[in-house]
Protein backbone atom coordinates (compact mmCIF):
# COMPACT_ATOMS: atom_id res chain seq x y z
CA UNK A 1 0.00 0.00 0.00
CA UNK A 2 1.15 3.64 -0.72
CA UNK A 3 0.12 6.64 1.23
CA UNK A 4 -0.81 9.75 -0.97
CA UNK A 5 -1.09 13.12 1.04
CA UNK A 6 -2.41 16.37 0.19
CA UNK A 7 -1.78 19.74 1.62
CA UNK A 8 -3.10 23.28 1.94
CA UNK A 9 -5.64 23.76 -0.85
CA UNK A 10 -5.17 19.89 -2.75
CA UNK A 11 -6.42 19.19 0.87
CA UNK A 12 -9.50 21.28 0.43
CA UNK A 13 -9.93 20.37 -2.73
CA UNK A 14 -9.80 16.56 -2.24
CA UNK A 15 -11.66 16.77 0.65
CA UNK A 16 -9.41 14.81 2.20
CA UNK A 17 -6.08 14.65 3.58
CA UNK A 18 -4.84 11.74 2.27
CA UNK A 19 -5.30 9.02 0.06
CA UNK A 20 -4.32 4.72 0.03
CA UNK A 21 -3.52 3.11 -3.39
CA UNK A 22 -3.42 -0.61 -2.94
CA UNK A 23 -0.37 -1.24 -5.44
CA UNK A 24 3.01 -2.81 -4.87
CA UNK A 25 5.02 -0.76 -6.93
CA UNK A 26 4.87 2.24 -9.42
CA UNK A 27 6.06 5.27 -10.48
CA UNK A 28 5.62 8.82 -9.57
CA UNK A 29 3.79 9.45 -12.93
CA UNK A 30 1.30 6.45 -12.55
CA UNK A 31 0.29 8.17 -8.99
CA UNK A 32 -0.37 11.15 -10.60
CA UNK A 33 -2.46 9.70 -12.83
CA UNK A 34 -4.15 8.07 -10.28
CA UNK A 35 -4.56 10.66 -8.17
CA UNK A 36 -6.24 12.61 -11.48
CA UNK A 37 -8.81 9.88 -12.27
CA UNK A 38 -9.99 9.44 -8.40
CA UNK A 39 -10.37 13.35 -7.33
CA UNK A 40 -10.79 15.09 -10.69
CA UNK A 41 -12.02 18.53 -9.38
CA UNK A 42 -8.04 18.27 -8.27
CA UNK A 43 -6.20 20.36 -11.29
CA UNK A 44 -3.03 21.08 -8.60
CA UNK A 45 -2.59 17.49 -9.49
CA UNK A 46 -1.36 17.96 -12.99
CA UNK A 47 1.48 20.58 -12.04
CA UNK A 48 2.38 20.04 -8.35
CA UNK A 49 5.56 18.79 -7.53
CA UNK A 50 5.75 15.11 -6.20
CA UNK A 51 7.43 13.91 -2.78
CA UNK A 52 8.44 10.53 -2.03
CA UNK A 53 9.77 9.75 1.45
CA UNK A 54 9.76 13.21 1.90
CA UNK A 55 12.26 14.24 -1.09
CA UNK A 56 11.53 15.93 -4.45
CA UNK A 57 11.32 13.12 -6.55
CA UNK A 58 11.05 12.98 -10.38
CA UNK A 59 7.70 11.36 -12.86
CA UNK A 60 9.98 8.54 -13.68
CA UNK A 61 11.16 7.66 -9.85
CA UNK A 62 9.65 3.95 -8.56
CA UNK A 63 7.34 4.18 -5.82
CA UNK A 64 7.10 0.94 -3.36
CA UNK A 65 4.20 -0.21 -1.14
CA UNK A 66 5.76 1.26 1.97
CA UNK A 67 6.23 4.84 0.62
CA UNK A 68 4.76 7.71 1.73
CA UNK A 69 4.20 9.93 -1.66
CA UNK A 70 2.98 13.75 -1.11
CA UNK A 71 2.04 16.50 -3.31
CA UNK A 72 2.89 19.64 -2.78
CA UNK A 73 2.10 22.43 -4.38
CA UNK A 74 3.95 25.71 -4.70
CA UNK A 75 5.32 26.77 -0.90
CA UNK A 76 4.12 30.28 0.52
CA UNK A 77 5.90 29.33 3.52
CA UNK A 78 8.44 32.40 5.00
CA UNK B 1 12.07 19.07 23.45
CA UNK B 2 12.22 20.32 19.71
CA UNK B 3 13.38 23.64 20.84
CA UNK B 4 16.84 22.29 20.90
CA UNK B 5 17.42 21.87 17.98
CA UNK B 6 18.74 24.76 15.63
CA UNK B 7 15.53 24.26 12.75
CA UNK B 8 12.10 23.39 13.99
CA UNK B 9 8.69 24.15 12.75
CA UNK B 10 6.05 24.59 15.83
CA UNK B 11 2.72 25.73 16.69
CA UNK B 12 4.18 28.08 19.49
CA UNK B 13 4.35 31.82 19.72
CA UNK B 14 7.92 31.98 18.32
CA UNK B 15 10.86 34.26 20.15
CA UNK B 16 13.81 35.06 18.33
CA UNK B 17 16.25 35.28 21.56
CA UNK B 18 16.79 31.25 21.83
CA UNK B 19 17.65 31.40 17.80
CA UNK B 20 20.37 34.08 18.36
CA UNK B 21 21.82 32.54 21.60
CA UNK B 22 22.29 29.29 19.74
CA UNK B 23 24.03 30.92 17.01
CA UNK B 24 26.59 33.40 19.07
CA UNK B 25 29.52 32.45 20.05
CA UNK B 26 33.09 33.41 20.69
CA UNK B 27 34.21 33.25 16.90
CA UNK B 28 31.51 35.08 15.51
CA UNK B 29 31.29 38.85 15.46
CA UNK B 30 28.41 39.05 13.74
CA UNK B 31 24.65 38.14 13.79
CA UNK B 32 21.94 38.62 11.18
CA UNK B 33 18.34 38.05 11.89
CA UNK B 34 15.32 37.72 9.75
CA UNK B 35 12.24 38.13 11.15
CA UNK B 36 9.05 37.56 9.17
CA UNK B 37 5.77 38.37 10.50
CA UNK B 38 2.14 38.64 9.50
CA UNK B 39 1.49 41.76 8.10
CA UNK B 40 -1.79 43.52 7.76
CA UNK B 41 -1.99 45.05 4.17
CA UNK B 42 -1.11 42.94 0.84
CA UNK B 43 -1.49 45.05 -2.17
CA UNK B 44 -4.11 46.90 -0.36
CA UNK B 45 -5.69 44.17 1.04
CA UNK B 46 -6.48 44.23 4.58
CA UNK B 47 -5.36 40.66 6.26
CA UNK B 48 -7.15 39.38 9.54
CA UNK B 49 -4.88 36.50 10.05
CA UNK B 50 -3.01 33.48 8.58
CA UNK B 51 -3.15 30.21 8.86
CA UNK B 52 0.40 28.13 7.96
CA UNK B 53 0.47 24.22 7.07
CA UNK B 54 3.80 22.53 6.94
CA UNK B 55 4.39 18.97 5.67
CA UNK B 56 6.32 18.71 9.08
CA UNK B 57 8.76 15.96 8.95
CA UNK B 58 9.85 17.26 5.43
CA UNK B 59 9.69 21.01 6.45
CA UNK B 60 12.09 19.87 8.92
CA UNK B 61 13.99 18.15 6.52
CA UNK B 62 14.54 21.12 4.13
CA UNK B 63 15.15 23.14 7.29
CA UNK B 64 18.29 21.04 7.93
CA UNK B 65 19.38 21.37 4.32
CA UNK B 66 19.39 24.75 4.11
CA UNK B 67 21.21 25.00 7.53
CA UNK B 68 23.51 22.67 5.86
CA UNK B 69 24.10 24.37 2.66
CA UNK B 70 24.55 27.58 4.43
CA UNK B 71 27.16 26.19 6.68
CA UNK B 72 28.84 24.11 3.90
CA UNK B 73 29.08 27.53 1.47
CA UNK B 74 30.66 29.50 4.84
CA UNK B 75 32.41 27.27 6.84
CA UNK B 76 32.48 29.33 9.89
CA UNK B 77 28.65 30.55 9.73
CA UNK B 78 26.15 28.80 12.63
CA UNK B 79 22.81 28.62 11.41
CA UNK B 80 19.01 28.25 13.15
CA UNK B 81 15.71 28.38 11.78
CA UNK B 82 11.92 28.00 13.27
CA UNK B 83 9.13 28.86 11.91
CA UNK B 84 5.56 28.45 12.98
CA UNK B 85 2.66 27.13 11.79
CA UNK B 86 -1.17 27.37 12.29
CA UNK B 87 -3.45 30.36 12.95
CA UNK B 88 -1.02 33.91 13.22
CA UNK B 89 -2.61 37.07 13.88
CA UNK B 90 -1.55 40.56 12.85
CA UNK B 91 2.57 40.57 13.58
CA UNK B 92 3.00 37.63 14.96
CA UNK B 93 5.80 35.88 14.03
CA UNK B 94 6.14 33.20 11.46
CA UNK B 95 9.48 32.70 10.76
CA UNK B 96 13.02 33.91 12.55
CA UNK B 97 16.47 33.00 11.06
CA UNK B 98 19.85 33.82 12.70
CA UNK B 99 22.79 33.14 11.02
CA UNK B 100 26.41 34.12 13.11
CA UNK B 101 29.88 34.71 10.99
CA UNK B 102 33.21 36.04 11.55
CA UNK B 103 32.36 38.89 9.57
CA UNK B 104 28.64 40.85 8.76
CA UNK B 105 28.77 40.56 4.87
CA UNK B 106 28.57 36.17 5.61
CA UNK B 107 25.71 36.64 8.38
CA UNK B 108 23.46 39.20 5.57
CA UNK B 109 24.39 36.84 2.58
CA UNK B 110 23.45 34.10 5.01
CA UNK B 111 20.30 35.23 6.51
CA UNK B 112 19.23 35.97 2.97
CA UNK B 113 19.52 33.34 1.43
CA UNK B 114 17.89 31.02 4.06
CA UNK B 115 14.83 33.26 3.80
CA UNK B 116 14.82 32.82 -0.44
CA UNK B 117 15.29 29.18 -0.13
CA UNK B 118 12.88 28.93 2.89
CA UNK B 119 9.84 30.13 0.27
CA UNK B 120 11.42 27.90 -2.45
CA UNK B 121 11.58 24.08 -0.96
CA UNK B 122 10.26 24.07 2.15
CA UNK B 123 6.76 22.65 2.14
CA UNK B 124 4.99 25.32 4.29
CA UNK B 125 1.66 27.29 2.92
CA UNK B 126 0.04 30.03 3.79
CA UNK B 127 -4.20 30.71 4.13
CA UNK B 128 -4.95 34.02 3.90
CA UNK B 129 -8.06 35.41 6.13
CA UNK B 130 -9.94 38.41 4.78
CA UNK B 131 -12.81 40.04 6.08
CA UNK B 132 -14.39 38.69 3.11
CA UNK B 133 -13.33 35.24 2.56
CA UNK B 134 -10.23 33.69 2.71
CA UNK B 135 -7.36 31.65 0.23
CA UNK B 136 -4.62 29.46 0.22
CA UNK B 137 -1.19 31.74 -1.51
CA UNK B 138 0.60 30.10 -4.36
CA UNK B 139 4.20 30.86 -4.82
CA UNK B 140 5.20 34.05 -3.76
CA UNK B 141 9.11 34.43 -4.37
CA UNK B 142 9.66 38.00 -4.47
CA UNK B 143 12.10 37.91 -7.25
CA UNK B 144 11.83 41.38 -7.37
CA UNK B 145 11.10 44.89 -5.43
CA UNK B 146 9.74 45.78 -8.88
CA UNK B 147 6.87 42.95 -9.75
CA UNK B 148 4.46 45.72 -10.47
CA UNK B 149 5.61 48.01 -13.03
CA UNK B 150 9.18 47.04 -13.39
CA UNK B 151 11.42 47.30 -15.97
CA UNK B 152 11.60 43.56 -17.04
CA UNK B 153 10.57 42.36 -20.10
CA UNK B 154 8.51 39.01 -19.90
CA UNK B 155 7.16 38.64 -16.83
CA UNK B 156 4.03 36.95 -16.34
CA UNK C 1 14.28 56.00 30.51
CA UNK C 2 16.68 55.84 27.49
CA UNK C 3 14.86 52.75 26.50
CA UNK C 4 12.66 54.65 25.21
CA UNK C 5 14.13 56.06 22.65
CA UNK C 6 15.07 54.07 19.33
CA UNK C 7 18.15 55.11 19.66
CA UNK C 8 21.11 55.43 22.01
CA UNK C 9 24.26 54.38 23.88
CA UNK C 10 24.29 52.33 27.29
CA UNK C 11 26.80 50.66 29.79
CA UNK C 12 24.22 48.18 30.41
CA UNK C 13 24.16 44.50 28.86
CA UNK C 14 22.24 45.15 25.32
CA UNK C 15 19.15 42.74 24.76
CA UNK C 16 17.92 42.78 20.91
CA UNK C 17 13.82 42.26 22.22
CA UNK C 18 12.65 45.13 23.10
CA UNK C 19 14.31 46.99 19.92
CA UNK C 20 12.86 44.25 17.70
CA UNK C 21 9.46 44.79 19.54
CA UNK C 22 9.83 48.61 18.75
CA UNK C 23 10.11 48.72 15.13
CA UNK C 24 7.22 45.21 14.70
CA UNK C 25 3.98 46.91 13.44
CA UNK C 26 0.90 45.77 11.17
CA UNK C 27 2.06 47.28 8.29
CA UNK C 28 5.36 45.67 8.60
CA UNK C 29 5.91 42.00 7.21
CA UNK C 30 9.61 41.60 7.76
CA UNK C 31 12.38 42.80 10.27
CA UNK C 32 16.29 42.35 9.95
CA UNK C 33 18.08 42.47 12.74
CA UNK C 34 22.19 42.98 12.78
CA UNK C 35 24.19 42.05 16.34
CA UNK C 36 27.48 42.36 16.54
CA UNK C 37 29.28 40.49 19.31
CA UNK C 38 32.91 40.57 20.89
CA UNK C 39 34.69 38.51 18.26
CA UNK C 40 37.18 36.30 20.38
CA UNK C 41 40.27 36.06 17.42
CA UNK C 42 40.77 39.07 15.09
CA UNK C 43 43.50 37.52 12.40
CA UNK C 44 44.68 35.03 14.85
CA UNK C 45 45.19 37.41 17.53
CA UNK C 46 43.03 36.67 20.66
CA UNK C 47 41.36 39.20 22.53
CA UNK C 48 40.71 38.86 25.81
CA UNK C 49 37.90 42.00 26.23
CA UNK C 50 37.30 45.34 24.43
CA UNK C 51 36.07 48.97 25.77
CA UNK C 52 34.23 51.14 24.10
CA UNK C 53 33.73 54.64 24.28
CA UNK C 54 31.92 57.17 23.02
CA UNK C 55 31.41 60.52 22.25
CA UNK C 56 28.02 60.82 23.96
CA UNK C 57 25.82 62.98 23.00
CA UNK C 58 27.04 63.36 19.40
CA UNK C 59 27.03 59.74 18.78
CA UNK C 60 23.47 59.87 20.25
CA UNK C 61 22.74 62.39 17.45
CA UNK C 62 24.82 60.71 14.59
CA UNK C 63 22.04 57.54 15.33
CA UNK C 64 19.75 59.49 14.77
CA UNK C 65 21.04 60.95 11.34
CA UNK C 66 21.25 57.40 10.53
CA UNK C 67 17.59 56.13 11.78
CA UNK C 68 16.07 59.33 9.79
CA UNK C 69 18.25 58.59 6.66
CA UNK C 70 16.92 54.98 6.55
CA UNK C 71 13.25 56.17 6.88
CA UNK C 72 13.69 59.34 4.41
CA UNK C 73 14.75 56.75 2.17
CA UNK C 74 12.23 53.53 2.68
CA UNK C 75 8.94 55.87 4.00
CA UNK C 76 7.27 52.54 5.49
CA UNK C 77 10.82 51.61 6.87
CA UNK C 78 10.93 51.60 10.45
CA UNK C 79 14.95 51.72 12.82
CA UNK C 80 15.90 51.17 16.37
CA UNK C 81 19.96 51.27 16.86
CA UNK C 82 21.75 50.74 20.05
CA UNK C 83 25.04 50.88 21.25
CA UNK C 84 26.87 49.46 24.12
CA UNK C 85 30.06 51.30 25.57
CA UNK C 86 32.66 50.35 28.71
CA UNK C 87 34.12 47.10 28.83
CA UNK C 88 32.48 43.96 26.98
CA UNK C 89 33.64 40.31 27.52
CA UNK C 90 34.16 38.14 24.73
CA UNK C 91 30.19 37.29 23.11
CA UNK C 92 28.73 40.20 24.75
CA UNK C 93 26.59 42.33 22.27
CA UNK C 94 28.16 45.44 21.02
CA UNK C 95 25.67 46.72 18.99
CA UNK C 96 21.73 46.08 17.88
CA UNK C 97 20.11 47.36 15.02
CA UNK C 98 16.49 46.46 13.85
CA UNK C 99 14.81 47.39 11.06
CA UNK C 100 11.49 46.99 10.03
CA UNK C 101 9.45 47.42 6.76
CA UNK C 102 6.16 45.70 4.67
CA UNK C 103 9.31 43.80 2.52
CA UNK C 104 11.97 42.11 2.76
CA UNK C 105 14.52 43.65 0.55
CA UNK C 106 14.13 47.29 2.74
CA UNK C 107 14.90 45.55 5.63
CA UNK C 108 18.15 44.09 4.47
CA UNK C 109 19.10 46.81 2.95
CA UNK C 110 18.38 49.25 6.06
CA UNK C 111 20.16 46.97 8.53
CA UNK C 112 23.21 46.67 6.03
CA UNK C 113 23.47 50.83 6.02
CA UNK C 114 22.86 51.03 9.34
CA UNK C 115 26.17 49.04 10.30
CA UNK C 116 28.08 50.78 7.24
CA UNK C 117 27.29 54.04 8.41
CA UNK C 118 27.63 53.51 12.35
CA UNK C 119 31.56 52.53 11.38
CA UNK C 120 31.96 55.68 9.12
CA UNK C 121 30.43 58.41 10.85
CA UNK C 122 28.97 57.75 14.45
CA UNK C 123 31.89 58.71 17.27
CA UNK C 124 32.49 55.31 19.11
CA UNK C 125 35.96 54.13 19.78
CA UNK C 126 37.09 50.66 20.84
CA UNK C 127 40.02 49.31 22.58
CA UNK C 128 41.65 45.79 21.96
CA UNK C 129 42.48 43.77 25.31
CA UNK C 130 45.01 41.24 24.39
CA UNK C 131 47.09 39.02 27.02
CA UNK C 132 49.39 41.22 25.85
CA UNK C 133 48.69 44.83 25.45
CA UNK C 134 46.10 46.65 24.69
CA UNK C 135 45.35 49.26 21.78
CA UNK C 136 42.86 51.87 20.79
CA UNK C 137 41.37 50.50 16.69
CA UNK C 138 41.01 52.92 13.97
CA UNK C 139 38.92 52.81 10.85
CA UNK C 140 37.77 49.54 10.89
CA UNK C 141 34.61 49.61 7.63
CA UNK C 142 35.22 46.45 5.96
CA UNK C 143 35.24 47.57 2.39
CA UNK C 144 35.90 43.87 1.16
CA UNK C 145 35.94 40.78 2.24
CA UNK C 146 38.85 40.25 0.63
CA UNK C 147 41.47 42.72 2.07
CA UNK C 148 43.49 40.63 2.83
CA UNK C 149 44.43 39.35 -0.67
CA UNK C 150 42.19 40.67 -2.33
CA UNK C 151 42.68 42.03 -6.35
CA UNK C 152 42.19 45.59 -5.35
CA UNK C 153 45.49 47.88 -6.54
CA UNK C 154 46.09 50.53 -4.35
CA UNK C 155 45.33 49.38 -1.21
CA UNK C 156 47.17 50.40 1.95
CA UNK D 1 36.18 80.16 26.47
CA UNK D 2 36.18 77.57 23.95
CA UNK D 3 35.91 73.38 25.74
CA UNK D 4 38.32 70.85 23.76
CA UNK D 5 37.62 67.29 24.19
CA UNK D 6 39.95 64.47 23.17
CA UNK D 7 38.73 60.66 23.03
CA UNK D 8 40.25 57.34 22.96
CA UNK D 9 43.92 56.82 21.78
CA UNK D 10 43.98 60.94 21.48
CA UNK D 11 42.86 61.51 24.88
CA UNK D 12 45.53 59.11 26.54
CA UNK D 13 48.45 60.69 24.36
CA UNK D 14 47.24 63.84 25.55
CA UNK D 15 46.96 62.71 29.55
CA UNK D 16 43.80 64.82 29.38
CA UNK D 17 40.10 64.02 28.24
CA UNK D 18 39.93 68.20 27.78
CA UNK D 19 41.63 71.22 27.16
CA UNK D 20 40.21 75.37 27.64
CA UNK D 21 41.36 77.94 25.25
CA UNK D 22 40.65 81.53 26.73
CA UNK D 23 39.92 83.12 23.56
CA UNK D 24 36.72 85.09 22.48
CA UNK D 25 36.14 83.43 18.98
CA UNK D 26 38.65 81.28 15.96
CA UNK D 27 38.53 79.28 13.70
CA UNK D 28 38.65 75.05 13.29
CA UNK D 29 42.13 75.38 11.79
CA UNK D 30 43.60 77.60 14.64
CA UNK D 31 42.10 75.34 17.14
CA UNK D 32 44.16 72.40 15.73
CA UNK D 33 46.84 74.85 15.82
CA UNK D 34 46.76 75.16 18.98
CA UNK D 35 46.36 72.09 20.18
CA UNK D 36 49.24 70.89 18.34
CA UNK D 37 51.55 73.20 20.01
CA UNK D 38 49.99 72.60 23.41
CA UNK D 39 50.10 68.64 23.30
CA UNK D 40 53.37 67.83 20.25
CA UNK D 41 52.98 64.61 20.99
CA UNK D 42 49.45 64.47 19.46
CA UNK D 43 49.84 63.71 16.12
CA UNK D 44 46.89 62.55 15.79
CA UNK D 45 45.09 66.39 15.90
CA UNK D 46 47.10 67.12 12.35
CA UNK D 47 44.72 64.11 11.05
CA UNK D 48 41.33 63.75 13.30
CA UNK D 49 37.91 64.75 12.25
CA UNK D 50 36.54 68.13 14.29
CA UNK D 51 33.27 68.54 15.59
CA UNK D 52 31.64 71.69 16.75
CA UNK D 53 28.72 71.80 19.32
CA UNK D 54 28.68 67.72 18.41
CA UNK D 55 28.61 68.27 14.53
CA UNK D 56 31.12 68.01 11.82
CA UNK D 57 32.93 70.96 10.75
CA UNK D 58 35.22 72.38 8.48
CA UNK D 59 38.21 74.03 8.66
CA UNK D 60 37.11 77.06 7.86
CA UNK D 61 34.72 77.18 10.07
CA UNK D 62 33.86 79.79 13.41
CA UNK D 63 34.30 78.42 16.78
CA UNK D 64 32.93 81.33 19.58
CA UNK D 65 33.14 81.19 23.21
CA UNK D 66 30.67 78.55 24.73
CA UNK D 67 31.61 76.22 21.99
CA UNK D 68 32.24 72.77 22.29
CA UNK D 69 34.98 71.50 20.28
CA UNK D 70 35.76 67.32 19.53
CA UNK D 71 38.73 65.32 17.60
CA UNK D 72 37.08 62.96 16.00
CA UNK D 73 39.93 60.41 15.67
CA UNK D 74 38.36 57.63 13.48
CA UNK D 75 35.73 56.00 14.72
CA UNK D 76 35.64 51.81 15.39
CA UNK D 77 32.22 51.07 16.55
CA UNK D 78 29.80 48.35 15.75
Amino acid sequence: MITIYFFAGMKEAAGTPQMAWEIEDTTVKDIRKKVKETYPQLHQAESAMVAVNEEFAGEGDIVQTGDTVAFIPPVSGG
Amino acid sequence: MEQRHNYYITEKPLDPSPLIQQVIRPEAGAVNTFIGTVRELTEGKRTVALTYEAYKPMAEKKLEQIVREIETENKDSRVAIAHRIGKLDISDIAVVIAVSSPHRDASYRGSRYAIERIKEIVPIWKKEHWEDGSEWIGDQLEQTAYSVDGPEEGRT
